[in-house]
């Protein structure tokens, strides 16, 4: 989106300068040749043209829209290609080749653009900009810097410019200046200037410093501690939301399952399989958009969930209707039939789909991040799943404890043949309730394509899990799986930067093991005697 | 390998949580005689609270049984005889106070397993039998014997105890039966099985939680004159709200009524029955 | 005892048609091998090398099943992690292959490839004495019996029951995995141990070295059956029953269930190790994918298709299921899911006691008329 | 017989069957192909195919099956380590014939098997090389990232001996391992991102199958561009990217030793002939079917193992591993590959792609010819005796 | 409104109810006596539809209920009072209740009628605590409750009176006769407790080994053929 955003500015970018002329077309040979110095050169010479005819060529390279066929290259857009040299419009010819690059090349672009692009009149494409060069300030960059800088009038870009103009002027020569820097630092979030401060800080073999004047190393160790302090900061409260966002993902995983097998006692072990329904149905929605709607293919998620509900209820509710009915009262056999069902709804799904994994977008709405605290980004797809999972949790229990349907429900799960006599038609309590759980299963399968891969063995990732989840929180407690959900993910979070990821897993599942022990019902244990 | 394990599981006279220090609950033998009650009394209970989630079910109970009596407990629902027994048996922890079983054994500390070896055996108050098993079976396993791991896997029954069992079995009326499969029982049957079973573990001290719900007048006649022979053989405790099946187990022993987890009177049949405060909460006009 | 005591008591164990069927099953396995090894490759009466390495491999699955149904058949505790300790079994007689391979290996150190290859220069403490045959076997049984009664002891006297149960043990069978595939455990990380050459001299690719390891998997299979059986038969079995359906009126009565359960929990975790160890020179490989939970699942399935709370019905399941398995693989290469996973959809919908229920059945049915 | 059997071994289900079903496929294409050019010796060749259901001791038994009962003359299989393992016993105890086609750890040398897939010279050494070339982005400092398995620890003890021969501290090295089927890469990445500060970063990723898209998510929703820290994955192809959105991937590089988007006529051919293939057997999603390098192997190793037959004439086991050396082969790839005479893997190019955003890559660099394969890491110690080999 | 023609239940092979035949007026309490183990509780469980009888029919309001589920059966204005209370132990006293109205319309369901507080008090107390939490008696008055909200038009009581103290069993006692006299209902009592069983009933069956062995009216309760069939 940002990106179009920029394109769209460009072309405004393009009326508002004034000066035209031709690029040298030895200059467009160099981009297409073999040489790669030569092209950086280029690419460096051309964007020094500043001109409008240097953004359109550097970013058709950088979309890789240029064609070159013997001296002639081409700007392709959609059918018609441009003759770079003459400026005519034509065909393609069909022996033109397209102008690779690689990445040395594309960050040169990158970088060529972004200073390019901060003299648009656009405020986002300045901002854009600024934070891109955040990466490299180098001292050459400097003139370029304090001319944006100077014409800037915008607050926040101004600062940020200003802590560019800062960081290239570390390496300046002049101690004073090099002092200014280090100050101005003192609130940059910038963790890549680290590795330079550690630097200036350093002693050479020799015992000399590489930093000579003790004051700016004095400043350079307090700008450097500030830094620290703000990414340890930075690196903790990532982490709670790393475990907040792998505790939604669990619990969008086991919600259903807190369901089938909390409530209804069902061990269903084609629950995975229910959620890869899900996903599965959100990949055919984004096919059919792909293919009918294309230019709303981002909304392909907002059919996608009532449709993955849907079909994941509608294969619930066939399965119990059928089979699972047959075994109320049999938990055990249940766990054999739904493994057997298991099986066969995967090996469905690969002799349509294939074994391979499809492929599931994001929408463009859900791309990207928003940056905190400088430089820790969270995610969107992640920040919404978190509240899509509350949301799901809280439709939940409003329906399991706020409803006559609910009310049913528990009943029916807890003695069947009594709440038959009372008057409730059990069979058919059964099926919405399977199909409630089957249907929650699917909107897990939805959050879980924006994250992961969505194949035949989708499920059998996340069955486990599940399973651990809902027995830890408590059988039949939802409470106990939202709380156990987000309190594995949290503590997975934080063992995972010390022990590693594997052992950090090794470790939750002792964990899970020893708490069993101090509480044999799980979490929110039901106690006295209503449990015998 | 089997004996191994054996060996490894259980070594004789073997300590095991729950079991309190000197006075030595030793595992799997059955220490009936090792019952100290030389102050007469065979279980004290002292100062019990009882309270779930803030809620007393027993409030500073005080009661006390002797050796040989037959006590007859009754009070409304929910009065908290269940509760006691619970407390009693090991099966729900006091929040406070001491239970005693003769002068030493202190209840409260000691496990379910552990108070059924001293000598206390329970019937429940919905008939709990193994549903699984034949009625033999359900009598074999309760019969009094060593009931460690090792003992278990080569006992066999002797001609003795095949016909303690045949016994018990035409006491409750369900010679005939022995092959049945518990859980089939009726209801009435299955309270008759449960005594049985109580019968057949001789424990020093019964505690039977309203042994005639669902019996017929008749059969509750013949549990009365049950317990009217088993009177002076062991220390009993009865809980009933069949008043005509209570007056006559009493007789003129005493009878002691709870309410709200207290003991609201005591006396004999006739002394409670005439007392207002129990025609107020529980018998009713 | 007598010896006609001793028949007496045999002869009590099983009923006589169950009898009848396990001498002749018990008799065809042991002419296989016989008929391998004496008629030559072509012949009518022949019987092929792959036929008694897949006979062989069942009857160690079937070990496996035979143990978890007396745990789960009689005594309720179903657990979805017998896989680590069929795993740790194997790995124990493994590390005794991995030892007895020498200098043949592929960097013909003393030690194992895979140590070679992380730089260790000499076994680690716990590889100690494994070149020894004895010490692994009774690693064998140590490992898988130790680990057992210390888990078991925990959570048995912490009450842990039903699937409380089960997901602990789940997340054993899953934490060991994980374990076992890092490199540094020592144990040869995921490819695990493999490319075995001898076992006590012997090479183990050699056709009597075959024959001899599946004539003593079927002895160690029918024994423990016979011990299971008598297990079950005995008091003890119905001490056992009276855990699975009423643990606590059973203690009412005086029965520690503690020691009960914790007595066929370790045996049967030890029939299983036994039979890890009895699978992995037949079948060349251990590695921990055999701990995935995945593999626990399937050993209770195999009881269950065969009829759990049985002992025969578990060894018939896991003949049926992993026969089927083989062969539904080579000839329904693309299908053979679906077809497997509905005979389990059948089995729970119209055989409630398995395969065995069937038989049972049908004789039900023949005797009144 | 009047036909020769071979033996398909690729798991159909399971957990591997997302890389290997397209194995089994090509196998069966490449053996069509042959059949309609009159077979090997004038007899037709008969695929028999077992599904090892991602099991590693069903792979043994099946193997067995296939040798012993069905009598194949050859199989073609495996794709993981562990499974080739598994197998390897069978192979040796029954004489018989087994191509691997997928790149792999080395350490390994088996009479019994050919190689066609790459070992850790013709994939992650050059691959890391170009990553410190100035073209490559002059990276300094290496993260190492890998599933925990034989595979990535091997290949990554490699590359850090190869970082040490070319001056880089253990400091610039960070080795990180993930469980099998991870799938939250939140702390890794912004570890990763942490570790990037430091100076210009690599990521060499070992990451198997199902992981990788949840990777790849992260990294692109976490904003790591590949011009700031390049990731480049020897596990990732053609096949693997049908699955993932690459649009935020650009970029992001692969070593193989073919690509599909390389261009020569013999390429070309064998793209159509498998899209044909792919619609003639209405394979699933067969409109979008693409080609990756071990399908390439696969290819390439039934036709060496044709050619030599055809030149021992007979399928003796002996006999065709004889011949088998010194076979040569115009492969898809571009280039002539030779079957080495002592060491039993395919001499092969280098190719380093990036991604592109349509799922292909674009190849950035190539070996000007085939690099001989060194099963035996000079880079392990121990192994300086066998360079030979 | 309730007739019963021979009616044979069997489990398995063995044949518990052996062509039972009985008839119920409204307004009418039938009580239900035999020995412990005669088929009582079986009788009313194929009347509640929860066992399946194997010949025979019951109807009520003269139509056909054989073939009705239980479910069917309590909308169609039976409520029931299991033997060993059934409560919902995991459910709160309350929902427990509201439970009771689960064959009447949403509409009509929303409340819970005083008159059950002012019958059993404690529930009132107690309303918040878990049903399975409650003692046996407190469990036995909820069972009945329960099934008096749901307005029935025939109430099936098996053994009501178990374990519930002296005062309550009056009570009780006293409802059960101002149903009876409202008229407009029929009850159907299944009593050991002979005495109470008397008081209320207006007609009587004896059941023995699954057979009717006795029957008539409230006058005839103390005669010596019931006594025969009650002793053991
Ligand atoms: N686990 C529990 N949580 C909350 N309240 C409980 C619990 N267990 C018992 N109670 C309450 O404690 C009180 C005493 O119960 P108890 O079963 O001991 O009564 P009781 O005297 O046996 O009654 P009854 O004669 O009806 O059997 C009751 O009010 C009951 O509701
Ligand atoms: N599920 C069952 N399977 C087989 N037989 C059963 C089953 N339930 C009860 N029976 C048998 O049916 C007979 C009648 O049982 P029922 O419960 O109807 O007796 P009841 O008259 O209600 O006795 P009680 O007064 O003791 O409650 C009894 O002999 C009992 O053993
Ligand atoms: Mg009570
Ligand atoms: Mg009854």
């Amino acid at each position: 989106m940002i990106f179009r955003k920029i394109c769209a500015s460009i072309v405004l970018l393009v009326f508002s300068l004034t000066a035209h002329a031709a690029i040298d077309g030895k200059l467009l040979q160099a981009l297409a040749g073999d040489d790669p110095d030569a092209r950086i050169t280029a690419v460096n010479t051309i964007a020094a043209l500043g001109n409008e005819e240097a953004v359109e060529v550097l970013t058709a390279l950088k979309n890789e829209q240029l064609f070159a066929r013997d001296v002639a290259v081409y700007l392709v857009d959609g059918e018609q290609a441009k003759d770079l040299g003459t400026g005519k419009m034509q065909k393609l010819p069909d022996d033109a080749e397209a102008i690779t690059i690689n990445n040395r090349l594309r960050a040169a672009l990158d970088s060529a653009l972004s200073g390019l692009r901060l003299f648009s009149p656009d405020k986002n494409v300045r901002l854009v900009a600024a934070t891109a060069l955040e990466k490299e300030a180098t001292p050459e960059q400097l003139p370029l810097l304090n001319k944006a800088y100077l014409k800037e009038n915008d607050s926040e870009i101004k600062s940020r410019l200003q802590m560019l103009i800062a960081t290239a002027n570390l390496q300046a020569s002049d101690p004073v200046v090099r002092k200014a820097a280090v100050k101005a630092l003192l609130d940059s979030p910038n963790p890549n200037l680290k590795p330079v401060l550690q630097k200036m800080l350093a002693q050479n073999p020799d015992g000399s410093y590489n930093e000579a004047d003790a004051s700016i190393r004095l400043e350079a160790a307090n700008t450097l501690n500030a830094i620290d302090g703000r990414l340890a900061r930075m690196e903790f409260v990532g982490n709670l939301f790393y475990g907040v966002s792998l505790g939604s993902v669990l619990l969008l995983a086991a919600l259903g399952l807190a369901i089938t097998f909390g409530l209804m006692g069902i061990i269903n072990m084609a629950h995975g399989e229910l959620l890869m329904i899900g996903a599965y149905t959100t990949y055919v929605c984004q096919m059919l958009f792909r293919k009918f709607m294309p230019d709303a293919v981002d909304a392909y998620l907002l059919l996608a969930l009532p449709a993955a509900f849907l079909v994941s209820a509608a294969v619930g509710i066939l399965l119990e209707r059928t089979v699972i009915r047959w075994l109320y009262g049999r938990p055990l056999e249940t766990l054999l039939c739904t493994w057997g069902i298991s099986l066969i709804l995967m090996q469905a799904v690969r002799s349509i789909f294939g074994a391979q994994n499809v492929e599931v977008a994001n929408p463009s709405w859900m791309s990207g991040g928003i940056t905190v605290l400088g430089s820790l980004v969270l995610s969107y797809n992640r920040i919404i799943i978190i509240f899509f999972a509350l949301f799901v949790v809280l439709a939940v229990w409003l329906i399991l404890n706020k409803t006559r349907l609910g009310l049913f429900v528990r009943a029916v799960t807890q003695n069947r043949r009594m709440a038959d006599c009372v008057g409730v038609a059990t069979g058919k309590i059964d099926m919405l309730t399977f199909g409630l759980g089957s249907g929650i299963a699917g909107l897990g399968g939805v959050a879980l394509s924006q994250l992961g891969n969505v194949g035949p063995d989708l499920g059998q990732n996340y069955i486990v899990d599940s399973f651990m989840v809902v027995v830890l929180g408590g059988v039949g407690q939802l409470a106990g799986t939202v709380i156990a959900a987000f309190g594995l993910g949290e503590v997975n979070k934080f063992l995972e930067p010390v022990a590693g990821a594997v052992m950090a897993k090794i470790v939750i599942l002792v964990f899970i093991i020893i708490f069993i022990q101090r509480r044999p019902q799980g979490l929110f244990a039901l106690k006295g005697r209503s449990v015998e | 390998m089997t004996s191994y394990m054996m060996s490894g599981v259980l070594r004789p006279g073997q300590q095991y949580e729950g079991a309190t220090g000197d006075q030595g609950v030793s595992y799997g033998r059955i220490k009936q005689e090792g019952v100290d009650t030389t102050h007469g009394a065979i279980l004290y209970l002292e100062d019990i609270v009882v309270s779930f989630d803030g809620f007393k079910a027993i409030n500073n109970l005080n009661l006390d049984i002797s050796v040989g009596e037959l006590r007859c407990i009754i009070g409304p629902n929910g009065a908290g005889k269940t509760t006691m027994m619970d407390v009693i048996t090991g099966k729900t922890r006091p929040t406070s106070g001491t239970a005693f079983f003769g002068q030493t054994m202190d209840l409260t500390r000691m496990s379910e397993v552990d108070i059924a070896h001293a000598g206390i055996g329970r019937k429940f108050q919905r008939p709990t039998v193994f549903e699984q098993h034949s009625v033999f079976e359900n009598l074999e396993l309760a019969m009094k014997m060593d009931k460690r791991v090792k003992t278990t896997l080569f006992a066999r029954l002797n001609s003795e105890q095949k016909d303690k069992i045949a016994a018990i079995l035409q006491l409750i009326r369900l010679d005939g039966q022995e092959q049945r499969q518990a859980g089939l029982l009726s209801h009435g049957q299955k309270q008759w099985l449960e005594i049985g079973m109580l019968l057949i573990q001789e424990p020093q001290l019964i505690l039977l939680d309203e042994p005639v719900a669902g019996m017929s007048d008749a059969e509750t006649a013949r549990t009365a004159e049950l317990l009217n022979e088993l009177r002076g053989k062991h220390s009993i405790m009865v809980v009933e709200h069949d008043m005509g099946f209570v007056t006559e187990i009493a007789q003129q022993g005493k009878v002691t009524v709870l309410h709200e987890g207290s003991v609201l009177a005591d006396g004999t049949m006739a002394q409670v029955q005439a007392d207002e405060r129990v025609i107020e909460v529980y018998l009713g006009r | 005892m007598s010896a006609t005591t001793t028949f007496a008591m045999a002869k009590g164990l099983f009923s006589k048609p169950a009898w009848t069927g396990i001498l002749v099953c018990a008799v065809i396995a042991v002419l296989l091998p016989i008929l391998n090894l004496s008629f030559p490759v072509g012949h009518a009466l022949h019987i092929s090398s792959y036929t008694i390495a897949l006979v062989g491999k069942f009857m160690c699955y079937a070990l496996a099943a035979l143990a978890l149904d007396l745990v789960w058949g009689y005594t309720g505790i179903l657990s979805l992690g017998h896989g680590v300790f069929f795993a740790l079994g194997a790995y124990a007689h493994g590390m005794y292959l991995m030892r007895a391979i020498g200098r043949d290996g592929v960097y013909q150190s003393n030690l194992p490839d895979f140590m070679v290859f992380l730089d260790w220069k000499t076994y680690p403490w716990y590889w100690a004495m494994t070149d020894s045959f004895w010490y692994c076997m009774a690693l064998v049984i140590l490992v898988p019996g130790v680990l057992a009664f210390i888990f078991g002891f925990f959570a048995f006297r912490s009450r842990i029951k039903g699937v409380y149960f089960s997901i602990i043990t789940q997340a054993m069978t899953f934490a060991f995995m994980l374990l076992f595939f890092r490199n540094n455990t020592g144990f040869g990380g995921n490819n695990g141990f493999t490319d075995f050459k001898r076992i006590l001299g012997f090479t183990i690719t050699a056709p009597g070295t075959k024959a001899a390891l599946y004539l003593i998997t079927l002895l160690i299979l029918l024994s423990a059956l016979f011990l299971c059986r008598w297990i079950v038969t005995s008091k003890l079995g119905r001490v056992l029953q009276a855990v699975r359906d009423s643990e606590s009126r059973l203690m009412f009565i005086g029965y520690n269930p503690l020691w009960f359960k914790l007595f066929v929990w370790t045996l049967s975790a030890i029939l299983c190790g036994i039979a890890g160890a009895l699978y992995v020179p037949q079948v060349g490989i251990i590695n921990p994918s055999e701990m995935s939970p995945a593999n626990s699942i399937e050993m209770v399935i195999w009881a269950a298709v065969g009829g759990r709370g049985t002992l025969l019905g578990p060894i018939i399941g896991a003949f049926t299921v992993n026969g089927l398995k083989s062969w539904f693989t080579a000839a329904f290469p693309d299908l053979w899911l679906y077809a497997l996973g509905l005979l389990f959809i059948l089995v729970t919908l119209f055989m409630q006691q398995g395969v065995l229920g069937l038989v049972s059945k049908f004789k039900k049915q023949r005797e009144p008329a | 017989a009047d036909t020769i059997k071979v033996g398909i071994l690729h798991s159909l289900s399971g957990t591997m069957a997302i890389s290997e079903t397209s194995l089994k496929d090509v196998a069966l294409m490449t053996i069509d192909e042959i059949n309609a050019k009159g077979g090997v010796m004038g007899k037709k060749l008969e695929a028999v195919i077992v599904d090892p259901a991602s099991n590693w001791p069903l792979f043994a038994e099946k193997a067995r099956q296939l040798v012993s009962q069905d009598k194949v003359s050859v199989v073609f299989g495996c794709w993981t380590s562990v499974s080739r393992k598994s197998v390897l016993p069978v192979f040796k105890e029954l004489n018989s014939l087994l191509f691997y086609p997928v790149q792999y750890e080395g350490e390994e040398l088996e009479k019994n098997v050919f190689y066609t897939g790459a070992a850790p010279n013709q994939q992650a050494i050059p691959a890391t090389e170009y990553l410190m070339s100035k073209e490559g982005g002059g990276a300094k400092r290496f993260v190492l990232l890998g599933t925990d398995y034989v595979y990535p620890r091997t290949t990554n003890k490699i590359l850090r001996a190869f970082l040490h021969s070319k001056g880089v501290k253990d400091t610039d090295i960070d080795e990180v391992y993930t469980p099998f089927g991870h799938s939250d890469y939140q702390t890794i990445v912004a570890n990763i991102k942490k570790f990037a500060a430091g100076g210009k970063t690599a990521v060499i990723s070992t990451i198997n199958g199902d992981s990788n898209v949840p990777f790849y998510k992260e990294l692109g929703n976490a904003g790591l561009k590949a011009t700031d820290v390049p990731v480049v994955a020897f596990s990732v192809g053609e096949e693997e990217l049908r699955g993932v959105d690459t649009k935020p991937l650009v970029g992001h590089l692969a070593a193989w030793n073919y690509f599909q988007s390389v261009k020569n006529p013999v390429n070309t051919e064998f793209i159509k002939k498998w899209k044909d293939y792919a619609v003639a057997k209405k394979l699933p999603n067969a409109a979008t079917v693409v080609t990756n390098d071990p399908m390439e192997a696969t290819y390439v190793g039934i036709y060496m193992w044709k050619q030599a037959v055809e030149k021992a004439k007979s399928t003796d086991t002996d006999k065709v591993i004889a011949t088998m050396g010194g076979q040569t082969f115009k492969a898809p790839s571009g280039f002539e590959l030779t079957m080495d005479k002592t060491n039993h893997h395919l001499h092969k190019p280098v190719m380093i792609g990036e991604i592109k955003a349509d799922g292909q890559f674009s190849v950035v660099y190539k070996t000007k010819t085939p690099i001989r394969a060194q099963p035996w890491s000079p880079f392990i110690p121990g192994n300086e005796g066998k360079q030979k080999l | 409104m309730l007739e019963v023609k021979q009616l044979h239940q069997h489990y398995g092979s063995s044949h518990t109810l052996r062509g039972i035949s009985l008839s119920l007026k409204k307004g009418e309490c039938m009580a239900l006596l035999g020995r412990n183990g005669v088929g009582k509780t079986s009788l009313l469980k194929c009347l509640m539809g929860v066992l399946p009888v194997t010949e025979g029919t019951v109807s009520f309001e003269g139509r056909d209920i054989n073939k009705l589920s239980p479910h069917d059966r309590a909308r169609a204005g039976i409520a029931y009072v299991p033997q060993g209370r059934e409560i919902f132990a995991r459910l709160t006293v309350e929902e427990n209740l509201l439970m009771g109205m689960a064959s009447l319309p949403a509409r009509k369901a929303g409340k819970i009628k005083d008159e059950v507080y002012q019958l059993f008090p404690v529930l009132k107390e107690m309303l918040h605590r878990r049903g399975g939490d409650l003692s046996g008696g407190q469990q036995q008055q909820l069972a009945i409750a329960r099934a008096l909200l749901a307005e029935p038009r025939l109430i099936i009581l098996d053994e009501p009176t178990e374990g519930i103290q002296p005062s309550i069993i009056k009570d009780i006692g006293r409802v059960i006769r101002l149903l009876r006299e409202r008229g407009d209902i029929g009850i159907l009592l299944c009593e050991q407790y002979f005495d109470f069983a008397r008081e209320l009933a207006d007609h009587f069956v004896v059941l023995s080994r699954g057979e009717v062995v006795a029957y008539g009216g409230q006058e005839l309760m103390d005669g010596d053929d019931v006594k025969r069939h009650l002793a053991v």
